[in-house]
């Protein structure tokens, strides 16, 4: 911008080809839906966009290997870099050398330890994605004061799953409800099916189950099927659209899942673009991309499913 | 040609020659002697479990639908441990099985895979998992035995290279198994059990009776306790080698139907970290890792172990961290366990002290 | 059989240079020759182990191409190799029949299995053999048996037998030899290898003698032949005087080993004795006796559970072998292979293996200084070829032998413990290590000898114990004992 | 570059004895010969991956920042592998490596420990790391040692456990390193070179001499050449064996230095999986994994080879899956290179036509 007085150009400006800008993104091994589902999203979105060149180094779950990768794309001197860390403070330090190096980093998901590591932070909500679980099933079990509830946590050595457990026992605790029965899973159908078949057999009387993610939960509702179990609700997370269908089908034990929007790559590579072009968020006044997005866990029923079913992952 | 002979190291039993194998130095290969009373620590190990499962959680965890659990959960690891407890016994090392499980599930939940089986049977799902569990096998194989690659290499790329392709295939997708009368069949009970059940009892079954029964197994045992002889004695080492690893890949075939049958699910990400599940239940059931000795019985007392670890960590809902260090305890005891048995057995049968 | 012009040539040696060789049918036709002379290679190459470079193999007549173990066999040529070649983790039954087990469909017939390896045993003499023992609890000498059996179990019309009595005792030889003459009775062929020339004139037909890769002699009939002459054919001189003479031992010479009391419970019962300086023990008996066990229970390489080991006057810690080093004692063991050598380390490596620490400062080692320690036992032992970085296992079975003993005299310790010194040596090499610790006794060293061969602990040792099942029969000077003497004393005590 | 004169296989290639031993069969002498002409392969190997960087990624590929980004990427994996090539060349296996070294960073960046270090000095991280290491090292060795215990278990139980105690110690939160001096010394170049790369080289010139020029790596190889020889010829093959361990878990600790200072925080996630691409990298190298060979050189170009690999895939935004199926498969080929140029190596140097 050569003007002295900035203004907000996005509303007619953004959608708009401007100059090819070079958009590095590295992320977590896709070794879950929700990962691959995260990759796949960002990739498509760069692909709307004539203006972008993308780059997408290898997906892993090794600290060490992201690094080099983010080096290699400041070697390279993109113009941007989203980066979705294994650990948010294991690639502090190298973001921190890309802004220092000029290129600014959009950081995704999981939130790095210096607020001067990134341009921009987004991030699905964690801790309030417990907290909607806890709360639906708090309205739920009302007239059950002394409800069994269970847990299938996700990569239990993740902090993220912690925020996770964290959010939903407090909400539980406003309710008078505690977690009865908790196994931890890792994200995948197979480490579902088997934490949730064990945690059946621990538990021959649940009134409510939370299960942290989706793709996962193919594996938790195949258990449950399996042990011919009926006799609670489930709340899942995530919100993947094989989810989504099986809320909508009526059928099933799983009543409701709380989204932890897939999109948050993609929204970092839209982000990323508009930063190394200089522009700003159309809907904002603001001249400038927010420092900090945190994006809402919103609980998804049959009643509102039509609603979320179209932008759902497929896992 | 090498002139090595390979039994010295079992009648002079190195100190520590057991960084290497198992410290075991029985020979007892029929049930009643040696293996038998390796296998009886191993019992012990699984009673003792039982035992605190017992005092913990109480009636629940005898629990019939209990027990099914434990043992739905140790059917799948099972069978692939049983085809890789050949693997190893002729002193190979197969890294690969739980990528291939993973391979196997993805292409025969395929579309296309699936359509076919609606349009004629789901036996056609079961032939496309064996074919692509096979065909992994067939190249392992060949390029261990023809290809000269140490096969911890070999299978290290295959375990790479199968995931991949897997992911490529579906995309990373996690593929919905809609056949209604595979799901039927795999998610039936048959007299009270469910099939997977069945399905690993009779792989066990007949692992067993490949092993110690017919020419195969024999050979298999000669390979791993001395190639070079076993050449010499007119076997055809290299194409055995090639069925071995065949073998292991069609175990990891059948393994996958059964993921799909329990899960309604392929994808890639099925079978992660397997390889070092089975080879685990194998060694601590007694197989030993630099071959020439191979025992199904222990193998299938390994996995059950194991899965009973899992069932009463979860009983008594134990913090997952604990379970791993706990997990790492009992491994090492088991085996000490067992050697202890063996041990005391050998003492008893040849009144010969053994050597430290 | 006809073998014509044979040639095979591995990395730098040229281990056959046109060797020719007739098997006539029901004959048994001896092969002799010096350590690495080529033997197990002609017979490797005759069962289809290694391919000819050049030459012909004649079967029946007939040009024959033998590209693998599994050809030769179908041809009906079975072979004992030299070096075990069974199974530890097969019962008995199930390794006699690797490769053609009985069965239908692949699966075994494990009752008729273990009936047919039964009666096979039965043949060798070895009835009380269960054939559902696992071979790996076999001694090596029962485990020779297995092997044996294996060879009769085909059908075959010409047996080669590469040294198959190095690790009998002369009871099992005559056994052995009675199968021999049962089978060529039958017609068969056999094809015998052995160091031992007094076992050749009692069995063997005829004779070919190959040196240094070429034949020699070839189809010679063994009663026409003397002995000195079969000599200078394998050695190209005479080797007079077996055993070199005996030096006094000074009766003032001190006790270099003291053993009081040693026992190891389920193996021997307490032992005492003691070796002066400059003296040889001999250990005679049977195999299987335990003599193994005692020294390596004196070398520390099993814990004793009674008694106590001493070195000039200096008690040793039990169960330790180093300690047992440091204090000056060297082992020479039974399996020169397994328990002796690093096979594909080079030569001066296994001559320096308890040694190479003393060539260091701080841990950090001084090749040349090294090298140079083990070249001079090299050329002092005359260890053929004499190149340090060869790899141990390119050399020849009598040339491994002086590896262990050098390793020892690189060390110079007071007391050694041989264990089998000769095994697999040929007569010249025999020879020369009999006047090698000859002349190490005389230097000083107090030595225990254990052999198979009877003769050859008399010959040698001053002082024998005879030994039977862990227990010491009796103790004698070697003057006054003769084999036969042993004999009734070993017989005697296990009728006892 | 090492001086380990190898091979039983070698020499007496048994037809697929390979499925155990990588069917190398140089006995290369010394640096001129075998192990040179294996090296040779590995940098062919090496040379090819660098070609097809610098075709497909012009001179970007060659920029010394690349070079430098490789480096430092192969440094913290590449330590690891050092340490493990002496348990390896001894014939025995370090699964826990990577599990030990995620501990190490846990503990060196307990609140606890960096207020001592900020007191003090930054060195006594340094001090908690290498110790954390070394003991878990210690009771790998003496389980293996004195237990008799297998080593494949028994490091794979400390595998289990060592995370599970990091996770623990660490409540599963991401331990931020804030002493300045620490991350400082950490982060610096040292003549334009970093000095993650500075402590790998050292490391590595430190391992060669220590495996080829002194009796500690003379009696390592002795072990995995024949340890009941060994253990006859008077060496103290037990506690050689627990110091092999000990030192494989002391590199780990360096490794978890390095690792803290790259990515300034300590979590028990580091070093996942890493067991599996440290052994990749040794055995790729021409280490034997029976033992009795060993070469750090080999193992120095095998982490090259695979950080290349990497590099070049991100440099031409290669599809995670391709990459995964490409690794496998050049894993493979790396490994037959290496061995056709032991073997034209040993062809040349004794006319002796191959027997495959
Ligand atoms: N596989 C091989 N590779 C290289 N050299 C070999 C090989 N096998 C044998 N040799 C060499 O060939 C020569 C002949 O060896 P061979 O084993 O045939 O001797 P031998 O007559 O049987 O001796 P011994 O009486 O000691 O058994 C020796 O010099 C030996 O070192
Ligand atoms: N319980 C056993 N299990 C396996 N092998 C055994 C056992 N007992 C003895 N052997 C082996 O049997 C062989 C002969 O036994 P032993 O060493 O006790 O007798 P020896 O008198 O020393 O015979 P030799 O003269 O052959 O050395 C040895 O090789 C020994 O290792
Ligand atoms: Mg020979
Ligand atoms: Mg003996």
């Amino acid at each position: 911008g050569d003007s002295t007085q900035p203004t907000n150009a996005s509303v007619e400006g953004n959608t708009e080809e401007g100059e090819t800008v070079v958009v590095g993104f590295s992320g977590p091994a896709a070794d879950h839906g929700w990962l691959g589902a995260i990759n796949a999203a960002a990739t498509a979105e760069a692909d709307q966009y004539g203006d972008i060149d993308f780059r997408v180094a290898e997906g892993t779950n090794d600290a060490n290997l992201q690094i080099s990768q983010v080096e290699q794309f400041i070697n390279d001197g993109v113009d941007a870099i989203v980066l979705l860390p294994t650990d948010g403070a294991a690639l502090t330090a190298v973001a921190t050398k890309a802004m220092e190096a000029g290129i600014p980093v959009v950081n995704v998901d999981r939130e790095f330890s210096s607020p001067a590591a990134a341009r921009t932070t987004i991030l699905g909500d964690n801790y309030g994605m417990g907290q909607s679980a806890g709360n639906y099933i708090c309205e739920q079990m009302s007239d059950t004061p002394d409800a069994v509830v269970a847990e299938v946590a996700g990569v239990d050595s993740l902090p993220l799953t912690q925020d996770r457990s964290q959010g939903f026992a407090d909400a539980l605790e406003s309710c008078g409800l505690d977690v009865d029965n908790r196994v931890a899973a890792d994200f995948t159908v197979q480490g579902g099916e088997a934490a949730t078949s064990q945690l059946l057999a621990a538990a021959p009387e649940i009134d409510a189950l939370w299960n942290h993610d989706d793709d996962q939960g193919i594996g938790v509702l195949s258990a449950i099927d399996n042990a011919g179990r009926d006799e609670f609700i489930m709340v899942g997370g995530g919100g993947s659209a094989n989810a989504m269908r099986e809320i909508q089908s009526g059928e099933s034990v799983l009543e409701a899942t709380v989204i932890y929007p897939s999109t948050q790559a993609a929204d970092g590579v839209r982000l990323a673009r508009l930063i190394a072009q200089d522009k700003a968020m159309s809907d904002l006044v603001e001249v400038e991309v927010p420092k900090r997005i945190v994006l809402n866990a919103p609980v998804v029923t049959s009643e509102n499913v039509e609603e979320y079913l179209p932008t759902a992952f497929e896992s | 040609m090498s002139e090595q002979k390979t039994p010295v190291a079992e009648r002079h039993p190195a100190p520590a020659s057991s960084h290497i194998a198992p410290g075991g130095r029985t020979p007892g290969r029929n049930l009643l002697h040696g293996s038998g009373a390796r296998s009886l620590g191993l019992v012990i190990a699984l009673a003792a479990l039982v035992a605190i499962g017992l005092i913990t959680s109480g009636e629940r965890f005898l629990a019939v639908e209990n027990i099914l659990t434990i043992l739905r959960h140790a059917s799948i690891i099972g069978v692939i441990s049983i085809g890789i407890t050949f693997v190893i016994t002729a002193g190979g090392i197969d890294l690969s099985v739980g990528s291939v499980m993973g391979l196997t599930t993805v292409v025969a939940s395929l579309a296309s895979v699936q359509l076919a089986a609606t349009q004629s049977t789901w036996l056609v799902m079961v032939l496309v998992a064996l074919l692509v569990g096979g065909i992994a096998g067939l190249v392992n194989g060949v390029i261990i035995a023809y290809g000269n690659v140490v096969a911890f290499i070999a299978t290290l790329a295959m375990l790479v290279a199968a995931r991949g392709l897997a992911e490529l295939i579906s995309g990373r997708r996690t593929l919905i198994v809609n056949n209604g009368d595979f799901l039927d069949f795999m998610r039936a009970d048959f007299l009270g059990v469910p099939v997977l059940v069945w399905i690993f009892a009779l792989v066990a079954a007949a692992g067993w009776f490949l092993l110690n029964r017919t020419t195969f197994g024999r050979r298999t045992v000669a390979i791993g306790g001395n190639l070079e002889a076993s050449r010499l004695a007119g076997v055809k080492v290299k194409r055995h080698l090639v069925y071995l690893y065949v073998l292991a890949g069609l175990a990891a075939g059948i393994a996958g139907l059964m993921m799909m049958g329990r899960t309604t699910a392929g994808t890639s990400t099925h079978g992660l970290l397997y390889e070092l599940d089975a080879i685990a239940a194998v060694v601590v059931g007694g197989t030993l890792l630099i071959g020439g000795r191979g025992t199904i019985m222990g193998t299938v007392l390994g996995v059950l172990i194991f899965s009973t670890l899992t069932n009463v960590f979860t009983q008594n809902n134990m913090d997952t961290s604990v379970q791993a260090l706990a997990k790492g305890l009992i491994i090492v005891v088991a085996v000490l366990l067992q050697q202890r048995f063996a041990a005391r057995n050998e003492r008893r049968a040849t009144a010969k002290p053994l050597k430290v | 059989m006809e073998v014509r012009g044979l040639s095979k040539r591995f990395a730098a040696v040229q281990a056959l240079k046109g060797v020719d060789l007739d098997v006539r049918a029901g004959e048994v036709h001896c092969v002799m020759g010096q350590n690495g002379a080529g033997k197990s290679t002609l017979i490797k190459t005759l069962s289809g182990v290694h391919r000819p470079d050049e030459g012909e193999i004649l079967w029946e007549g007939r040009a024959v191409e033998l590209d693998s173990p599994a050809a030769a066999l179908e041809l009906g040529i079975a072979t004992m190799y030299q070096e075990l070649d069974v199974v530890g983790g097969l019962t008995i039954a199930e390794n006699i029949f690797l490769g053609h087990e009985r069965s239908t469909g692949g699966v075994l017939h494990v009752k008729r299995t273990n009936a047919a390896a039964r009666s096979l045993l039965h043949r060798l003499g070895h009835g009380s053999l269960s054939p559902s023992r696992e071979v790996g609890s076999l001694s090596a000498a029962n485990q020779q048996i297995v092997s044996m059996a294996r060879a009769l179990s085909r059908d075959t019309k010409l047996i080669i037998m590469d040294e198959p009595s190095a690790i009998l005792d002369s009871g099992e030889v005559q056994n052995l030899f009675r199968v021999i003459r049962e089978l060529t009775a039958r017609g068969i062929a056999v094809v015998y290898i052995s160091h031992r020339l007094e076992e050749i004139r009692q069995i063997g037909d005829r004779i070919s003698v190959i040196k240094d890769g070429r034949s020699t002699a070839n189809g010679l009939h063994v009663t026409e032949t003397p002995k000195a002459e079969l000599i200078r054919l394998m050695t190209g001189r005479e080797v007079a005087n077996v055993f070199p003479a005996r030096t006094p031992v000074a009766a003032d010479a001190p006790v270099a080993l003291e053993v009081d009391g040693l026992g190891l419970e389920g193996h021997f019962e307490p032992v005492s004795f003691t070796v002066r300086a400059g003296e040889i023990l001999g250990l005679a008996g049977l195999v299987g006796s335990q003599r193994s066990e005692i020294i390596e229970t004196i070398y520390g390489a099993r814990k004793a559970t009674a008694g106590r080991v001493s070195v000039n006057g200096r008690r040793l810690t039990p169960g330790s072998v180093s300690a047992a080093v440091g204090a000056g004692i060297g082992l020479s063991p039974e399996e020169r292979k397994s328990q002796g050598l690093i096979l594909d380390e080079s030569l001066y490596r296994n001559v320096t293996l308890s040694t190479f620490g003393r060539f260091a400062r701080a841990g950090l080692l001084d090749e040349s200084a090294e090298r140079q320690a083990a070249r001079e036992q090299i050329d002092a032992l005359e260890l053929r070829p004499a190149d340090p970085d060869r790899p141990a296992r390119t050399l020849s079975g009598g040339n491994q032998q002086k590896i262990l003993l050098a390793r020892w005299l690189v060390h110079g310790t007071p007391v050694l413990l041989l264990d089998e010194p000769t095994r697999g040596v040929d007569v010249g090499a025999r020879a020369e290590i009999y006047t090698l610790i000859r002349r190490l006794a005389a230097a000083g060293t107090a030595i225990i000898v254990i052999s198979s061969e009877i003769e050859e602990v008399l010959g040698l040792a001053d002082r024998v114990l005879v030994i039977d099942d862990g227990r010491v029969l009796a103790q004698s000077d070697a003057n006054d004992i003769d084999e036969h003497g042993v004999l009734d004393l070993v017989m005697e005590g296990s009728s006892a």
